[in-house]
């Protein structure tokens, strides 16, 4: 399958887009969605308009887009414009798609990007953290080493890879220069989990569940094409994956509100029901009339609260560039998110001894209250969170560090893997 | 809920930001603070007629500009941020509101056109944190007639209209005193007299001589008033804002609205004074917040700034979210406020009681960043401290204010 | 107050601390939690006859050693360090203070040989932080029988007699029921025979067969008797603490103390229960601090051990501070306990409110500071998070625990 | 005077100091406590008799001591064994008598220690703190430099000095070696708070007190014997001067502490009289039966005894060693202190607006308030004694110090003075 064969329509307005749509469609629509059609619609660039000419696009603007889009729902034609779906239909639409339209070779596009637009790559995974890079990302030490004719071998331990079972294939950031500075010496690959070498082993979780894994890359080959933006470059590629994810997750979030504000109810009766939960709670234990209660859940209930007015500030800051509110949410999220559950904990009384890590859903209480530390520890602890909003968003000076600029095999590090984990569970 | 200003009240806050930087620099305040009547005349009048900041939010039909809460939260902000000593919240925030709320006609058209153009200084005598109403109202001779006491008034020392809440024996009134204190402003008298309804036909006259207040400023000296109206100045924790005992023996009044439907208006007087207040703590957290990292980044011990150190760092990310959070809870409640959203009974309490422990938080761990010197009177770290912990009793205590959410929700 | 030990007590701590480093390290934790009685037989009998800890506070008369709640206070911080499975606290603690606090001579001469030599597991079947009673007793044939539920008693499931609060039409009664399992260790029903009271002749018989606990140990399976003593194992947040529901159906009890004036024992108990539980929670506290800080000093992130960021040091300082802090009130506690002072029982629920959230506090930061790792079912964090936070309900949240110092302090 | 010409009795038993007292005693009573009776106190070494031999002391053990002592009150004679009195009766019996007994030399011993015993020295001030050096003590800038015939000259500004005013004399602390790295060049001196070029200035506080003082010193002639240790020892001289304080202050709570459980008094009224002044507040706003209030009220009460109890704990360590326990006690104070007026104040409701900087000591809710910061910031912040607690007692690994091993010279340093406090007060 070719790249996308559309001639520059950058200008088409909405309506040019419309006569253009609707032209294609009379031409190739015949009212069954197969696998050619899902092929047609890609080489065509009606699957992703909006990405560039070249690049499975046809480089329309949104608003013309989504007048094609209407287009094809009128004749329900399944399967255009996919790469504007909300995030959470398929994030690596955003993941993996906006990183390679960023800095993908034609190469990987070709071999990743009609995938993705038809509908048969679904599952990916991240594979960023290790064993000894957790909070210091950047000190990874999962080797690439380019051998013979085009072709690195990767070595090394990944973990908290969500998904790792399912996953078709994983962004990897592996170091291949081990003489460059910590963050100037990674790559950022694209690679197929299907690869020889490759081993997921999910790892147990406090509540029972295993939503994670840790991923042993043993000489896995990883063809050089695969590389996303050049040698070296890894970490600012890994921002932009990075950036994607948020842009994605941010808009969730801002259709999610927008679509609650719309719902119509009384501005009181939406505050009430933010804290229906708690004071189910606090009603069931027959201590809604404690004033130390009722403290405590007017506390909570005002966190989250304002974290959803925050979160909607940023969101308007983020229309207009950088948000620095943007940076609080995680931190401030932590907060609301261990109190909250602590309160419920709390107020089960005894019930809440009761737990069965085999059932865990079951209690959902018991769980939450251990799931909250997803939010203080997963994706930048709030001690992280605190250097960032402190140094960027207040301008503090850096604390010292002493692998800037310092060859990363000089460098102290923590240990690279860990034993493969013993199940120790009874 | 304000999610972005437009242009025009960016500017607004610009406008009001660069008039306080000249108008109430940390000089000024110290300077104004020190004074007899607690504010600079100067400063009042340009804000009121040059700026046209006290009729911001009042209705055009009684001499304002007709904009509503959300302007006037940008004042209040900007206000809070440069600890503006004056009656501005008495007399704008609190006596403006209990007039538009009351829905007296003749009330609102005697009195606002006076507080818009600065020439009126009002005031309310607020019960805060359900305290007591100690002032009773009698219908003598056609005429209301105040007797008790009003303590730890806002301002009273200087307002020329003081709005109290009495019970009468058929339930809970508001009733509008005219001080009789002459007017610095041009127009008070005549403002009045133009307006004057014909119910309180008189009432300057009856109201007479207000108490002097002593030259020197002297803290706790009485004033005294032949007619019974008497206001003493208290020394203060927080000596940017004046209060006043108000004693009062018989003083004849005017009930403004129904004199026995003052409960349901003085709720909402309560509500929007909340507000008010909730946002100018928030501009007074964020002034506290920036002095703090400012000194963490100038300021340098072990060989480095002391805001490389992550204890340091992190307490500051720490109250950047508090503010921040602030700012959210008193800008929703500002659109509550604007909107005349069913929330505003919630969303009232709720800006209050965090906003007033975030400033405290915000001026608390300013002072301990300056460490020793936080805690000289010299740098202004402690006068941020005392208007926080100050206004977080104003209106009552945070708890006090969480117990009213919980209230409001149904619980 | 215990300001220090004596040399005798800091050798029991040792002589304590080693035996479980040997019988409770992790690895035996793990294995014996996830057996189906949740303890080690050989483990509790080294340490009922080996080390004679059972009866360490059990006076000499009744078969113990005659030390008081300082030496047992030192057994229990180490058990808690060593996250000791097996129902210790329900044994020694609950049911050994039940009997000596009862004043029943004859009780306490039947059980409490067999609990110091640890061939009678023993509990009490407590009601937790307020909760409701559902126990009735009633007379029968001058038989007490009792009939109703005690959810979540500790180690219920392995007990060999349960002490029951119960309700008489006359009061509050404490009943004691054997519940006729088989002893694993020798002499359970010698001891009990030889010393059987006259009053409680037969009782072992009429009580009859309990249940079977699955050998698989699954839970929430039920056991099932014939006479009307049922106990169902539930499956527990903190599986090195066993809980079981008891369904009571006209099962013959024999009173213990006068069967009315069960309520000033029982809050005696609950004072001593929460003494014992403060200590032990205090040594879970220190193991999770001790965890954190050497993983601080051995983490390398950002080329330097994660120790030296100001951020975690000062999170291990601050936990110190709460282990410390705990440890003084828990210390309190017992010498209040020791001396039978009148301060016990404020004492005692102003240490179980102050380690509950102690033990929680260090076992959260604990999980915190390890990250990812801190997540893990792997590293054994998790098992201490969850016994501070089963701890912290076990006998009451914190805050009912604050309202009990009140109300006894008279407030 | 000379120095004390006892011969050597440090073997004296309780009985025979009693009888070398009593004998003594009946040369040289005449039943007159005057300028010549105090100064033969001084002289015989019975005025700080276990005080070594050489140094106005008899070197007798304190059992000895007080033994003798009590033939002395016995007697009716005062002014003997004044090197025993409590800490607080006159704390620079310690701060100035231990550091001299410990470092000083036989000139500098000779100017002070006897007008110490005799009485007539009872007012110090201490000038460590620089502007420039809070937290970071040994960053202090003032000079002193050895010019001419054994003299010093010293310039430089200390802050945060209290008792300035009366003092009679100053503990010294400045740099005479530039060149070498922070702790090194620094040298301890005791000077004579009536020199040329010396002069004080009082800060007025948040509160409207003004307890603490800036002191300027300029051009101020110091003898070189003045040095107490050797120059460049300061820092080491120090650490002896802050220990003779915290044994004394450990010794005064002690006594206090033994003091109140000698009362009688049954151990539940030992614990409710803790909570008093709350109970009394609460009780005062009508408010003691809020369960909100209750259970605040409950955990201050807690924090005090607790913090109480670990002093005990620590005092206990302390008589057999360095104690760990004993660097919790200001921190944990800081809490308590905090949240106890922070509750006062709140519960005082309104009438805590009402405040008079001119008059402070008729506001004890407010200038409490205020004043909990003295033991956050003062002696040590709250994050310096983490700092203390994290390194020294749990072992965790220092952070970066970009001046250790630096000459000072060239170390990045804090402004070493501030302009002259302008009175910008109303």
């Amino acid at each position: 399958m070719g790249a996308g064969t559309g001639a520059s329509e950058t200008a088409l307005s909405p309506d040019e887009a419309r006569t253009a749509a609707r032209a294609w469609l009379s031409d190739h629509w015949a009212g069954v969605d197969d696998e050619n059609w899902r092929r047609a619609l890609v080489t065509s660039g009606w699957a992703a308009p909006t990405w560039p000419v070249g690049r499975y696009g046809r480089g329309l603007s949104r608003p013309s887009a989504r007048a094609a889009a209407a287009e094809f729902d009128a004749a329900g034609a399944p399967g255009a414009c996919v790469e504007t779906a909300p995030f959470h239909d398929n994030p690596w639409m955003y993941l993996l798609g906006n990183t390679l339209l960023a800095h993908g070779g034609q190469a990987v596009c070709d071999r990743y990007l009609p995938r993705l637009l038809t509908g048969s790559l679904t599952h990916g995974c991240l594979l960023y953290s290790e064993p000894g890079a957790g909070s210091d990302l950047a000190s990874l030490q999962t080797r690439a080493e380019l051998v013979g004719e085009g072709e690195y071998l990767v070595n090394g331990q990944k973990i908290w890879t969500t998904g790792g079972q399912e996953a078709q294939f994983g962004l990897l950031l592996a170091r291949t220069d081990w003489d460059a500075p910590k963050h100037a010496g990674l790559t950022f690959f694209v690679i197929d989990m299907d690869s020889p070498g490759i081993e997921i082993r999910p790892i147990r979780q406090i509540t029972g569940d295993a939503e994670f894994n840790e991923v042993f890359l043993t000489d896995v080959p990883v063809p050089a094409d695969a590389v996303i933006g050049a040698p070296g470059e890894g970490w600012r590629v890994l921002q932009v994956a990075l950036a994607a994810e948020r842009a994605g997750m941010g808009a969730a979030a801002r259709g999610r509100a927008e679509g609650k504000a719309a719902a119509g109810t009384s501005d009181l009766a939406v505050l009430r029901a933010v804290a229906d939960d708690l004071v189910e709670a606090a009603r069931a234990a027959g201590r809604l009339n404690d004033t130390v209660v009722r403290d405590e859940l007017v506390k909570i209930l005002s966190w989250r609260l304002t974290n959803t007015w925050t979160g909607d500030r940023a969101a308007a800051e983020i229309r207009r560039g950088p948000s620095s509110l943007a940076s609080l949410g995680k931190l401030a999220a932590s907060r609301v998110l261990h109190a909250g559950t602590d309160f419920a904990y709390r107020m089960q009384g005894r019930a809440s001894l009761v737990y069965d890590v085999d059932d865990p859903l079951a209690y959902p209480v018991d769980r939450a209250l251990m799931f909250a530390f997803i939010n203080s520890i997963g994706g930048g602890s709030d001690q992280i969170q605190r250097n960032i909003i402190g140094e960027r968003v207040l301008g503090l000076p850096k604390g010292y560090e002493p692998d800037r600029g310092v060859p990363f095999r000089d460098v102290r590090k923590g240990s690279a893997t860990r034993p493969v984990s013993q199940e120790k569970r009874p | 809920m304000i999610r972005e200003f437009s242009e025009e009240q960016l500017e607004l806050r610009q406008t009001v930001r660069r008039f306080l930087a000249e108008y109430s620099a940390e000089a000024d305040v110290r300077r104004t603070m020190a004074t007899a009547s607690g504010y600079d005349q100067k400063t009042w009048e340009a804000m009121a007629t040059q700026l046209g900041l006290h009729g911001l939010a009042i209705p055009e039909e009684y001499g304002g500009q007709g904009f509503g809460w959300v302007e006037l939260g940008i004042v209040l902000e900007e206000t809070g941020r440069a600890l503006l000593c004056g009656p501005f919240f008495s007399s704008v925030v609190l006596a403006a509101s209990a007039l538009l709320e009351s829905g007296d006609e003749a009330a609102k058209r005697r009195y606002l056109p006076g507080i818009a153009d600065g020439s009126v200084i009002a005031t309310v005598a607020l019960p805060g944190g359900g305290g007591e109403l100690d002032v009773a109202a009698e219908l003598v001779d056609g005429r209301w007639r105040l007797t008790g006491r009003a303590a730890l008034v806002t301002d009273a020392h200087v307002a020329h209209l003081v709005i109290v809440p009495a019970r009468t024996p058929a339930g809970l009134g508001l009733f509008a005193i005219e001080t009789g204190r002459p007017a610095d402003g041009a127009g008070l008298t005549s403002a009045m007299g133009a307006n004057a309804p014909t119910g309180a036909a008189g009432r300057t006259d009856t109201v007479g001589r207000t108490d002097t207040v002593g030259a020197t400023g002297a803290a706790g000296r009485a004033g005294s008033d032949q007619t019974g109206f008497r206001t003493t100045l208290r020394p203060t924790l927080d000596q940017t804002r004046r209060l006043a005992d108000i004693d009062l023996d018989a003083v004849t009044a005017a009930a403004v609205g129904d004199p026995t439907g003052g409960e349901a208006i003085l709720a909402r007087v309560l509500d929007l004074a909340a507000v008010g207040l909730a946002v100018e703590q928030t501009g007074g957290a964020q002034a506290a917040l920036d002095m703090a990292v400012e000194y963490l980044k100038v300021r340098v011990q072990f060989g480095q700034p002391i805001g490389a150190f992550q204890a340091l760092k992190h307490m500051a990310a720490d109250v950047l979210v508090e503010v921040e959070t602030a700012r959210s809870a008193a800008y929703y409640a500002l659109s509550a406020a604007a909107d005349r959203s069913d929330a505003l009974p919630v969303a009232a309490p709720l800006a209050a009681a965090y906003c007033s422990d975030a400033f405290v938080t915000a001026a608390h761990q300013n002072i301990q960043v300056h460490g020793g010197m936080g805690f000289t009177w010299e740098i202004p770290a402690h006068l941020y401290f005392k208007r926080a912990r100050s206004s977080q009793l104003l209106l009552g205590e945070p708890a006090f204010h969480r117990a009213r959410v919980a209230e409001r929700l149904g619980l």
